[in-house]
C-alpha cells in the first residue's frame, strides 16, 4: 500500500494556484456548509415542539432577507467564478519560448515523441522550470491527458489537436493517468511523468535511441509517400512551394485566409481538397488518409515546419533551446497569484 | 377545509369520469397536444441544431450536395402537403358544421395526399440508392472535393426526412382511425376534439417540412445558374 | 366549447399564399445572394409557419396560455441554436498567436 | 373538512386499493393512485438492482489490483449502475410514484388529465427498463453511461444498441409523465385552487415537467443519431467525415444537465412540504421557493457546457457556461435558507421524515457546493472525470433525492397504504443512512482531489485507504436502503391502521380525504378557501 496522502503534492506553477483557488472554495463549502448546519439544527432545538396546543405565528417572509442570501453567496461565486476563469485562461496561451512535445493516445497507451525523434511510451520526460507545450492527438477513441501533480487534464479527441502546456517547478516522478473512459484498459492507459533537472534531461535526450529527429523522419516519409514528387520537384508549378509555408496566412480558393498551422497541414494532408490553396487544383493531391498514423502525420508536420521560417518552433534544434531566464519564465507561466 | 358544494355535472356520452365539462376536457385534450408539438419541436431541434453546426462549418461541402438533390420532386411534396394540410383544416371546419360528408372526403383526401407524398419520398429515397448517396462504406461522391462532409449532409438528409416520413405513417395511422370513426358518424359540432387534435398534429408534420425543403435541396442551388 | 368556425375562403386563401411562397422560396434560391440565401429561405419558412399556426391550427383562438407554450418551444430551440454557435464560431478565435 | 375527518369511518370502507384486487384490474388500471403503486414497486426493483451493482463497484475498488472481476465486466458493471439508477430509478422516483399519486389529490382532481396516457407511460418505462436489462442479460453495455462517440458508435463491442433503445423507450415515457402533469395543473384545479394557493409540491413538479417536456425530446434523438451512426458505420459525429465528437456531447449535456435538475427539484418540493408539516408553519417565503423551482429549470438550461471544460470547447463558451452555472446556484440557495428560515418560531418534532428532510438539506448544500467549485474553470480542469465528480453528484443525488424520497416515502405513506410505519425502526435506518451515505462518498471527495480518476478498474495503491473506507461505508448504505424495504412490507400487514391525517398536517389530500382514498380521491368534489398552508389559523376552522 502505498504512502497515504490527503493532499496531492504539486509540481507546476499551474498547481500551486489550483490548490489557493482549491483552499479557497473548500473554505467557502466548510462555512457555508457550517451556516447552514447551524441554522437548521439551533432552530430545530430551539423551537421544537413543546405543547401540542402551541400554534406557530404566521409569518409570510421578508424580501429583504431573500435578496440578502440571495446576493452575498452571489458574490462568493463571483469570486469563484473570476478566479477560476484567470487560471484557466492562462493556461490557455502557451509561451512562443514553450518547447514542443507530441503525445499520440491510442488504446491503451500514451506514445510520446520529441522535436529531437526521442520516442517513448507511457512515460514522458521533461526539464524543470521550462515552459513545456504538449500537442495532444489520439488514433481511435477520445482520451484524456492528465497529470495529477500538475492539476492539468486535456481530452484527446480523434480528428483534431488539443494542447496543454505547464512549467515543472519539482524534479521527481509523477503519476499520468487516462481520465476519459476509452474502453478495456481505460485504468491501464497510465504512466508516469518523469520531471529532470536541465543537465540530466540533456543526458536523457542524448542518451535516447533517436533514429534523427521527428523533422529528418518527417522528411523520409514525405519522400516514402511521394509528396516530394509534387512538393519539391514539380516544375510546372502545380503544387505550392511549402517552404517557409508554415505559420503564415494562406489565402484559399473561395477568398478564405487562414493560418498554416498543425491543423491546418494536418487537414492537408487527410482531406487536402478540404482547402485549396488559392492558385491550385483540387483533386490533385491525393487524400493519405490511412496511409499515415498520427505519429507519421506529426513528423509530417514538424517537417513542414523545419523547411518553414527559421524561428518556428518546430525547427529548434533537439531540446529546444536554451532555458529561458527565470524572471520570464514566472511571466510566461502567469498563473502564479 | 371548506364546506363542499357538489359540482353540477353534465352527462354527455363523449365526457370522461373525471372532467367536469365538455369545455373543461376540450381545453385540456388541445393544451395536451400544443404540450405534445412542444417536444416535436425539440425533437426535431436536436437534428437543426446538428444541421446548423455543421452548415457553418462546412458551407462549401452542403452547397455541393444539392446538385445530387431532386429538388422537382421537393417542391412538389412540399405543395402535396401544403393541399393535405387544407383538407385537413376543412375537415374539421366541416365537423365543426356538422357537414358528416365533407368531413369523411377532406378526411379520405388527407389521407390520399399523405400516401402521394410517401411515395415521392420513397422514390427519391429509391434515387439516393441507386446513386451510391446512403452514407456508410459504399457512398460515392463523384465532386472528390467534399467526399466527406458531404456524408454528413446525407446523413442528416435521411435523418431528418426518415424521421419526418415516420411522423407522416404515424399521421396516417391517425387519420384511417378518423375516417372510420367518422363513418360511424361519430363526430359532431358539439364534439370534434379528436379531429382538432389529430389536426394539430397533420399541420406540425407540414410545418417540419416547410423547413426541411429549403434547408435540405436548395442550400446550393444558386450555384447551378452562375 | 371554443365553437370558432373560420370561413372557407380565408383557409383557401392561406392555402394559395402557401402554395405560392413555396414557389417564390425555390426561386429565390436559384438567384446567388451570397449569405442572404439562407436569410431568405428562413424567412420564408417562417412566414409560411406562422400563416399555418395562425390559421390551420386555430393558435389564434388559442387561449393565452397556449400561445405561451408555443412560443417557449421556439424560443428553447433558439436557445439550443444559440449556445451550441456560441462554442463553433467562437472556436477560431483560439488561434494561439506565434511570433513570426 | 372536519365533516370528513372526524367521523371514523367503518372499518372495511371501499378504496381504491380493496375496490377491485384482480390481476387486470391493477395492470389495466387507469387510477393514478394504482399507477403510482405500480412505478413504487418496479422502481424500487431497479433501484435495488443498480445498488447491487454498486455494491459489486464498491467491492472490486476495494484493492488496488483488479482482482474481482475483469476490466469489461467491471465497466458495464459501473455504465449498468449508471444507466439503471439515473434512467429508470432516479429520473421516475418522485415523479412518477409520489407525484402522480398526490398532484391530482393536492389540487382537488379526481385524476391526472390523461389517465389511459398516465398507464401507457408506465408500460413505456416497463419496456425500456426491461429492454435495458435484456442488454445486460445479453452481455452488458461498457460504454458509461454518457455514450460518448467515437467509443460507442465504432469501437464499443457490447449491446449498445438495446440500451440506448431501452433509454430512448423510457425517455417517451419520461415525456408523456410531464405532459400529463403540465395539463393537469393547469386544468384540473378545484374550485378556489388558485396559483399562490397551490403547494410548493406541485410547483416543483410543474418545474421539473418543464425539463422532462424540453430536453428529453433532444436527448431522444441524439440517442437515436447515435443508433443510426452505428447502424450505417459512420454519422456525423465521425471525425473519420469531419464530423465533430464533442457535439455530441453538448447534445447529450443539453439534456443530461437540466436532467439532473429532474433528479433534485421533486425531492425539494418533498422537502419542503415535509419541513412546513413538522414546523406546523407555512414554508417561510412560499413564492420565491415556488419561483426559484421554476429559476432553476429556466436557468438549468443554459450551463450544460460546464461538462465540457476540458473537451476543446471553446474557452469562451466555457466562460459564459461556468458563469451561468454559478447563476443557477442562486435559487438553490434561495430554497435552503427558506427551509431553515422555516422552522424559527415554528413547532418542530423529529418524525422519521422530519429527519430525512434535514439530512436532505445538509447533504444537498455540501453536494451543491461541491458543484460550485467544479464549476469553476481551473479546479474542473483537475478534479473532472475524477472521484470528486463522482462524490459530487453523489451527494445531490443519494444525499439529496432519495433521501427526499425516502422522506416522501415515509411521510405519505400512511395515505398511500392505510397503514403507519414503525417510528422507531424508521429512525433508526434513517440515521444508519446518513452515516454510511457520508462515510461512502466523503472520502471521494478526497480521492478526487488527490487525482483517482473515475471509472477506473484498477488504481494507484496509494489510493486504497479511502477506497477501503469508502466500501465500508457503502455496505453500511446498503444495510440503511434494506432496513426500510423490509418495515414498510412489515407495515401493510402488521402496521397500525393509518388515520385521515396522523400528522395534522394541512391540504387536500390530508384534509379532504380519507387514508387510503376512494378511487375518485374525495367523497365530495372539495371547494377550496385557503392555502395549503393554514398552520397558523386557529385549527380545523370549517
Ligand atoms: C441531482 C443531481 C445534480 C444536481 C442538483 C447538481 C447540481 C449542480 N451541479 Fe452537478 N452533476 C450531476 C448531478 C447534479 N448536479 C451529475 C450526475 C454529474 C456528473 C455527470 C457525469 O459526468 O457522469 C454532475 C457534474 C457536474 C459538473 C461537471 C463536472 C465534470 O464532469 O467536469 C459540474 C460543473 O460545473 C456540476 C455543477 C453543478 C452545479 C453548479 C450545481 C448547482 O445546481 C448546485 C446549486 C446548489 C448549491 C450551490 C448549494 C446550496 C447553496 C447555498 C447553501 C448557498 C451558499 C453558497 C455559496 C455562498 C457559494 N455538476
Ligand atoms: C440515482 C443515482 C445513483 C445512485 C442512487 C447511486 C448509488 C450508489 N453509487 Fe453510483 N453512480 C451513479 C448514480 C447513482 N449511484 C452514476 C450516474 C454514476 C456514473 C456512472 C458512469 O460513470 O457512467 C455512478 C457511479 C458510481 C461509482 C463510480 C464508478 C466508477 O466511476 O468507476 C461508484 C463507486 O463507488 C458508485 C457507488 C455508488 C454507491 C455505493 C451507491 C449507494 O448509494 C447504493 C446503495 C444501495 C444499495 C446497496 C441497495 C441495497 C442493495 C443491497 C443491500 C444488495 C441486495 C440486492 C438485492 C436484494 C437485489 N456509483
Ligand atoms: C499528386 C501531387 C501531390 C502529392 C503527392 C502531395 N501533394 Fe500536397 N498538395 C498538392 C496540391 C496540388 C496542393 C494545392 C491544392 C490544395 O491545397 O489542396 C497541395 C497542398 C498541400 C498543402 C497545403 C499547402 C498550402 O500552400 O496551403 C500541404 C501542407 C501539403 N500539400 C502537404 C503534402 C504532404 C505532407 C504530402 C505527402 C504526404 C503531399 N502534400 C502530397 C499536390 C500534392
Ligand atoms: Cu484512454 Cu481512458
Ligand atoms: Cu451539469
Amino acid at each position: 500500500m502505498g504512502e497515504f496522502r490527503l493532499f496531492p503534492e504539486a509540481a507546476a506553477t499551474n498547481a500551486v494556484a489550483v490548490d489557493h483557488l482549491y483552499l479557497f472554495t473548500v473554505l467557502v463549502t466548510v462555512v457555508m456548509t457550517a451556516l447552514i448546519f447551524t441554522l437548521v439544527f439551533t432552530f430545530a432545538i430551539k423551537f421544537r415542539r413543546r405543547s401540542e396546543g402551541y400554534v406557530p405565528p404566521l409569518i409570510h417572509g421578508s424580501t429583504a432577507l431573500e435578496l440578502t442570501w440571495s446576493f452575498i453567496p452571489f458574490l462568493v461565486m463571483l469570486v469563484m467564478f473570476f478566479w477560476g476563469a484567470k487560471i484557466y485562461f492562462d493556461n490557455g496561451k502557451p509561451p512562443s519560448n514553450a518547447l514542443d512535445i507530441y503525445v499520440v493516445g491510442k488504446q491503451w497507451m500514451w506514445k510520446v515523441q520529441y522535436p529531437g525523434g526521442q520516442h517513448e511510451i507511457n512515460e514522458l520526460h521533461v526539464p524543470v522550470n521550462r515552459p513545456i507545450k504538449l500537442t495532444l492527438a489520439s488514433e481511435d477513441v477520445i482520451h484524456s491527458f492528465f497529470v495529477p501533480a500538475f492539476r492539468l487534464k486535456r481530452d484527446v479527441v480523434p480528428g483534431r489537436y488539443n494542447s496543454m502546456w505547464f512549467v515543472a517547478t519539482k524534479p521527481g516522478r509523477y503519476h499520468l493517468f487516462c481520465a476519459e473512459f476509452c474502453g478495456t484498459e481505460h485504468s491501464g492507459m497510465i504512466g508516469w511523468v518523469t520531471v529532470l533537472p536541465e543537465d540530466q534531461y540533456q543526458n536523457w535526450l542524448s542518451g535516447g535511441s533517436a533514429t534523427g529527429t521527428m523533422a529528418e523522419q518527417g522528411e523520409k516519409l514525405f519522400t516514402q509517400l511521394g509528396c516530394a514528387t509534387c512538393h519539391l520537384m514539380d516544375a510546372q508549378g502545380r503544387c505550392p512551394n511549402l517552404r517557409g509555408l508554415y505559420g503564415t496566412k494562406q489565402v484559399m480558393a473561395d477568398g478564405q485566409a487562414v493560418l498554416a498551422d498543425d491543423a491546418y497541414i494536418r487537414e492537408s494532408i487527410l482531406n487536402p481538397n478540404a482547402k485549396i490553396t488559392a492558385g491550385y487544383k483540387p483533386d490533385v493531391m491525393p487524400t493519405f488518409q490511412g496511409q499515415v498514423n498520427e505519429e507519421g502525420l506529426l513528423q509530417l508536420i514538424a517537417y513542414v515546419k523545419s523547411i518553414g521560417p527559421k524561428n518556428a518552433p518546430g525547427a529548434q534544434p533537439a531540446g529546444g533551446s536554451a532555458p529561458a531566464p527565470k524572471a520570464k519564465l514566472v511571466k510566461a507561466a502567469g498563473s502564479l497569484q | 377545509m371548506a364546506d363542499t358544494i357538489a359540482v353540477e355535472h353534465e352527462h354527455t356520452p363523449n365526457l370522461q369520469h373525471h372532467f367536469d365539462n365538455m369545455e373543461q376536457q376540450f381545453s385540456s385534450a388541445t393544451l395536451g397536444m400544443w404540450t405534445f408539438l412542444l417536444t416535436e419541436i425539440m425533437f426535431f431541434g436536436g437534428m437543426f441544431g446538428a444541421y446548423t453546426v455543421y452548415r457553418s462549418m462546412y458551407p462549401a461541402a452542403f452547397e455541393s450536395t444539392t446538385h445530387y438533390m431532386n429538388v422537382t420532386l421537393g417542391a412538389v411534396n412540399t405543395m402535396v402537403l401544403i393541399c393535405s394540410s387544407l383538407t385537413m383544416a376543412l375537415a374539421v371546419r366541416s365537423a365543426q358544421v356538422d357537414n358528416q360528408k365533407l368531413l369523411r372526403l377532406m378526411l379520405v383526401l388527407t389521407l390520399i395526399f399523405g400516401f402521394v407524398f410517401l411515395g415521392v419520398k420513397g422514390y427519391e429515397y429509391h434515387e439516393k440508392w441507386v446513386e451510391h448517396l446512403i452514407p456508410g462504406p459504399h457512398f460515392e461522391y463523384n465532386n472528390r472535393a467534399f467526399a466527406h462532409e458531404a456524408q454528413i449532409l446525407f446523413f442528416l438528409y435521411f435523418a431528418m426526412t426518415g424521421f419526418h416520413a415516420i411522423h407522416m405513417i404515424v399521421g396516417a395511422g391517425l387519420m384511417t382511425n378518423l375516417i372510420i370513426q367518422s363513418s360511424r358518424g361519430r363526430y359532431s359540432s358539439q364534439y370534434y376534439a379528436p379531429v382538432e387534435i389529430v389536426g394539430l398534429y397533420w399541420h406540425f408534420v407540414d410545418i417540419v417540412w416547410i423547413f426541411l425543403f429549403p434547408l435540405l435541396y436548395l442550400i446550393g442551388a444558386h450555384l447551378k445558374h452562375t | 366549447m371554443t365553437n370558432h368556425v373560420t370561413p372557407v375562403r380565408t383557409y383557401v386563401l392561406v392555402w394559395l399564399a402557401l402554395m405560392i411562397l413555396t414557389a417564390v422560396t425555390w426561386q429565390v434560391a436559384l438567384l446567388d445572394l451570397g449569405s442572404w440565401n439562407i436569410v431568405a429561405a428562413i424567412t420564408i419558412a417562417c412566414i409560411k409557419m406562422t400563416l399555418v399556426i395562425a390559421i390551420f391550427m386555430h393558435a389564434r383562438s388559442v387561449e393565452a396560455l397556449t400561445k405561451l407554450y408555443v412560443l417557449a418551444g421556439f424560443f428553447w430551440l433558439l436557445i439550443l441554436l444559440a449556445f451550441f454557435l456560441m462554442d463553433y464560431l467562437s472556436r477560431s478565435w483560439q488561434v494561439v498567436p506565434r511570433p513570426y | 373538512m372536519s365533516t370528513v375527518i372526524e367521523s371514523p369511518r367503518s372499518e372495511e370502507r371501499v378504496n381504491y386499493l380493496n375496490v377491485k384486487d384482480s390481476w387486470k384490474s391493477w395492470l389495466f388500471t387507469t387510477d393514478h393512485k394504482r399507477i403510482a403503486i405500480l412505478y413504487l414497486i418496479s422502481i424500487t426493483a431497479f433501484f435495488f438492482l443498480g445498488g447491487l451493482f454498486a455494491l459489486l463497484i464498491r467491492l472490486e475498488l476495494l484493492t488496488p489490483q483488479g482482482d474481482l472481476v475483469t476490466s469489461d465486466t467491471y465497466n458495464k458493471l459501473f455504465t449498468m449502475h449508471g444507466i439503471i439508477m439515473v434512467f429508470f430509478f432516479l429520473i421516475p422516483s418522485i415523479p412518477a410514484t409520489l407525484g402522480n399519486f398526490l398532484i391530482p389529490m393536492m389540487i382537488g382532481a379526481k385524476d391526472l388529465a390523461f389517465p389511459r396516457i398516465n398507464l401507457l407511460s408506465w408500460y413505456l418505462y416497463i419496456i425500456g427498463g426491461l429492454t435495458a436489462v435484456g442488454s445486460i442479460l445479453a452481455g452488458g453495455v461498457d460504454t458509461g453511461w454518457t455514450f460518448y462517440p467515437p467509443f460507442s458508435s465504432t469501437y464499443s463491442h457490447t449491446y449498445v444498441m438495446a440500451a440506448a433503445i431501452g433509454v430512448f423507450i423510457s425517455g417517451f415515457s419520461s415525456i408523456l409523465t410531464g405532459l400529463n402533469f403540465i395539463v393537469t395543473t393547469h386544468k384540473m384545479r378545484a374550485p378556489g385552487m388558485t396559483w399562490n394557493r397551490l403547494p410548493l409540491f406541485v410547483w416543483s413538479h410543474y418545474a421539473t415537467s418543464l425539463i422532462q417536456l424540453l430536453g428529453t425530446p433532444v436527448v431522444a434523438i441524439t440517442i437515436a443519431l447515435l443508433a443510426m451512426e452505428r447502424m450505417f458505420h459512420v454519422g456525423i459525429f465521425d471525425p473519420a467525415i469531419g464530423g465533430d465528437p464533442i457535439l455530441f456531447q453538448h447534445m447529450f449535456w443539453f439534456y443530461s444537465h437540466p436532467a439532473v435538475y429532474i433528479m433534485i427539484l421533486p425531492g425539494m418540493g418533498v422537502v419542503s412540504e415535509i419541513v412546513a408539516c413538522f414546523s406546523r408553519k407555512r414554508p417561510f417565503g412560499y413564492d420565491f421557493i415556488a419561483g426559484s423551482s421554476i429559476a432553476i429549470a429556466v436557468l438549468g438550461f443554459l450551463v450544460w457546457g460546464h461538462h465540457l471544460f476540458v473537451t476543446g470547447q471553446s474557452m469562451y463558451a466555457s466562460l459564459i457556461f461556468s458563469l451561468l452555472s454559478m447563476v443557477v446556484a442562486v435559487p438553490s440557495a434561495i430554497k435552503v435558507f427558506n427551509w431553515s428560515a422555516t422552522m424559527y418560531k415554528g413547532s418542530v418534532s423529529y418524525q422519521t421524515p422530519m429527519l430525512y428532510a434535514f439530512g436532505f438539506i445538509g447533504l444537498f448544500t455540501i453536494g451543491g457546493l461541491t458543484g460550485l467549485m467544479v464549476a469553476s474553470l481551473a479546479l474542473d480542469v483537475h478534479l473532472t472525470d475524477t472521484y470528486f465528480i463522482v462524490g459530487h453528484f453523489h451527494y445531490v443525488m443519494v444525499g439529496g433525492m432519495v433521501l427526499a424520497y425516502l422522506g416522501g416515502l415515509h411521510f405519505w405513506w400512511p395515505k398511500m397504504t392505510g397503514r403507519m410505519y414503525p417510528e422507531g425502526w424508521a429512525k433508526f435506518s434513517a440515521l444508519v443512512v446518513f452515516v454510511g451515505f457520508n462515510l461512502t462518498f466523503f472520502p471521494q471527495l478526497i480521492l478526487g482531489y488527490l487525482g483517482m480518476p473515475r471509472r477506473y478498474h484498477a488504481y494507484a495503491p496509494e489510493f486504497q485507504v479511502l477506497n477501503v473506507m469508502s466500501t465500508a461505508g457503502a455496505s453500511v448504505l446498503g444495510a440503511g436502503f434494506l432496513i426500510p424495504m423490509i418495515y414498510l412490507v412489515y407495515s401493510l400487514f402488521r402496521g397500525p391502521k393509518a388515520p385521515a391525517n396522523p400528522w395534522d398536517a394541512r391540504g387536500l389530500e390530508w384534509e379532504a380525504a380519507p387514508s387510503p382514498p376512494p378511487t375518485f380521491n374525495f367523497d365530495k368534489p372539495p371547494v377550496v378557501t385557503r392555502e395549503a398552508y393554514a398552520y397558523s389559523e386557529e385549527a380545523h376552522v370549517g
